[in-house]
């Protein structure tokens, strides 16, 4: 079978690098581009210094873009779907890392991203990137959104309980705690060291932007509260979701473990974790570096019912790169974990 | 072929060794619980009294 | 007026050390013994470094403690309610920073502590050691007991609301991070670095005693749900509560800041944080290391109406060390910031 030909546009951020690293790594992959206006001509291993003696490619222009089977795009919010009409010439599959295309409702994504969409068009041309929801559409799908790396955990870890009805609409609670790495490659005085460093910082305790992606997966009502908060602590990669969820009747620990077997019971790169020894019982973030797993744990408050859903991820692998790669993998009838087969390091 | 037992704290399949004895104490692969075997005939599992070790946060 | 002679039982510790830090830099207080049976005879520094050329102070065993003005109780919980008797003996004054005396509800200790209070009939002797709820019975009290630091915290972020009459009953959700200091010195598997550092840990997801304190003073009803959860996160020092609250009625920020502003407005160590520029826009811990601060600040969610209340502290000081030094303050008419000035550092 011959290689997927591959490019990547706008490859010189952390997320290109990412999907840089699992493609260079995956056997069914050739990596043709690696386009950055800003780097064009140097080579990649200049942003991206774990690639040292693994490739010497080098960065090029967009304007220089040939055609090849499939092509990611991690341009900024915005650019890409702006440019989609000519970059969509260039490869018969498109998988996009941004977040034009992951809202179908357009209202919703001017309210989230602060204007009209720019090719409103195109929006029925993409399918949500999260396998474990779309495995078929993503089968057969041209192209491809992938999904917000805190919107992927807390989807993952709130959608069996909604797909099973056992959910009070308009009282979950969403407490998601994000590492740096989520800000991106661009450096601003809030991402500074001094200041960065050794933070819990509520960077938006409301108001963030992938409450929408949720409210789409999840199927809520439009008039339906999603309460949902991000702080930003001390670590560069990974996020835990912390998920209050007030359940419609009251459930057993068994109840959740059934819900949640008969879900993820056979997926690939979903663990459930909780156990009652050893020292990370829960889903631990940490664990999940450069993995494409989302580890999902649970606990139920004995005294008031409370079902609190915990969902760990690494925010560059299952929230951005690898999840981009297992789409590519499933659009391509390839194993699916193909080149994600990385299980992560102890003690890190 | 008596039905394979499944842990009561997690419903996973528990797999016993053949050897297995009554009171015997085995662990859930699933959700690492402590199993004890209360019998075998009909076969039950019960979740094995765990000394809680404190977090101390 | 003569040096207020104070004592620290058990101050081989973190609150121990942190309660020697501070009293040493206190202008009108002598330290007259610091009791540790392990490292009895040994100089107080090599416990705690950071005190190395301010005091050549040894610990001396409990055995040998001498009559002074307060003892500050630094055991460990239960300990200290079954050694009260003979301690009380030493000193008029006694401020314990256990929890055996902070909570009313013998049943409610018993819930929380695992099991029956050692000394019930002493209850009612003791202040709970938060002087902005209690200043007057502070001022008049023999015993207090200083408040838990994820209470501290939490109590003074959602007291104004609860007090207001604001807030429906049965819906807050308190979600705090914590850090390893809280833990205190004693080492394990779980606080072992190459398994702590980098973690985001659910270590209390549900069932964190600290709750039964915010029980009591916010005064929930005994019946009423209080959603309480603690993740640990890769920091030594400081915690954030990020509480979500539903209100009774729409509320606006300008509400928020006059209900705040009422409450907290001449406290000496409580300041609202809420602004919409520079780095740090909400409260956040790392400023305040070493100091006895507690940051306020909130936000609404313009959508759902929800108000998210955080509170920040640094966990030995304001919530442990420092806290008691005010409550000494108070019970001894000196200057309530008298030896609590320090303001904090950044970058840090």
């Amino acid at each position: 079978m011959d290689r997927i030909r591959t490019a990547i546009v706008g490859a010189s951020g952390y997320t290109g690098g990412e999907l840089l690293r699992i493609l260079l790594g995956h056997p069914s992959v050739e990596v043709t581009q690696a386009t950055s206006e800003r780097l064009a001509g140097k080579p990649v291993i200049l942003a991206h210094p774990n690639l040292r003696g693994r490739t010497d490619l080098r960065f090029t222009s967009l304007s220089s873009l040939a055609p090849c089977d499939v092509l990611f795009l991690c341009l900024p919010h915005g650019t890409t779907a702006r440019q989609f009409d000519t970059l969509a010439q260039q490869a018969p599959r498109i998988i996009d890392l941004s977040a034009d295309f992951r809202l179908k409702d357009t209202v919703a994504y001017e309210k989230w991203y602060g204007g009209p969409h720019p090719a409103p068009g195109r929006l029925g041309e993409f399918v949500y990137g999260i396998p474990e929801l779309h495995r078929e559409e993503i089968r057969r799908a041209r192209y491809v959104a992938t999904a917000g790396c805190n919107a992927t955990a807390s989807i993952l870890g709130l959608r069996p309980l909604y797909a099973a009805g056992l959910v009070q609409p308009g009282r979950t609670v969403v407490d998601v705690k994000v590492s740096s790495s989520e800000g991106g490659g661009v450096p601003s005085t809030a991402s500074h060291h001094p200041e960065r460093a050794g933070v819990i910082r509520s960077y938006k305790p409301t108001g963030h932007r992938h409450q929408a992606e949720l409210r789409q997966e999840l199927g809520l009502a439009a008039d339906e509260p999603l309460h949902f908060s991000a702080t930003a602590v001390d670590i560069v990669r990974g996020l835990l979701v912390t998920a209050h969820v007030f359940p419609s009747r009251p459930l057993q620990e068994i109840d959740l473990w059934k819900t949640y077997r008969a879900a993820y019971g056979t997926e690939p790169f979903i663990r459930l974790v909780k156990t009652k020894d050893g020292v990370h019982r829960y889903p631990e973030p940490k664990l999940l570096w450069g993995t494409n797993y989302c580890d999902i744990g649970f606990d139920i408050d004995r005294d008031t019912g409370r079902v609190v859903v915990l969902a760990a991820i690494d925010n560059l692998v299952k929230g951005s790169g690898g999840q981009a790669v297992q789409c590519m993998n499933l659009m391509h009838g390839v194993p699916e974990t193909a080149g994600l087969e990385f299980t992560g390091l102890h003690p890190v | 072929m008596s039905t394979v037992p499944v842990c009561p704290v997690c419903d996973a399949e528990v797999h016993l060794q053949g050897t297995t004895i009554v009171s015997e104490l085995v662990v859930c692969d699933s959700c690492s619980c402590m199993l004890e075997v209360r019998s075998l005939d009909p076969l039950q599992l019960a979740e094995a009294p765990q000394e809680q070790e404190d977090w101390g946060e």
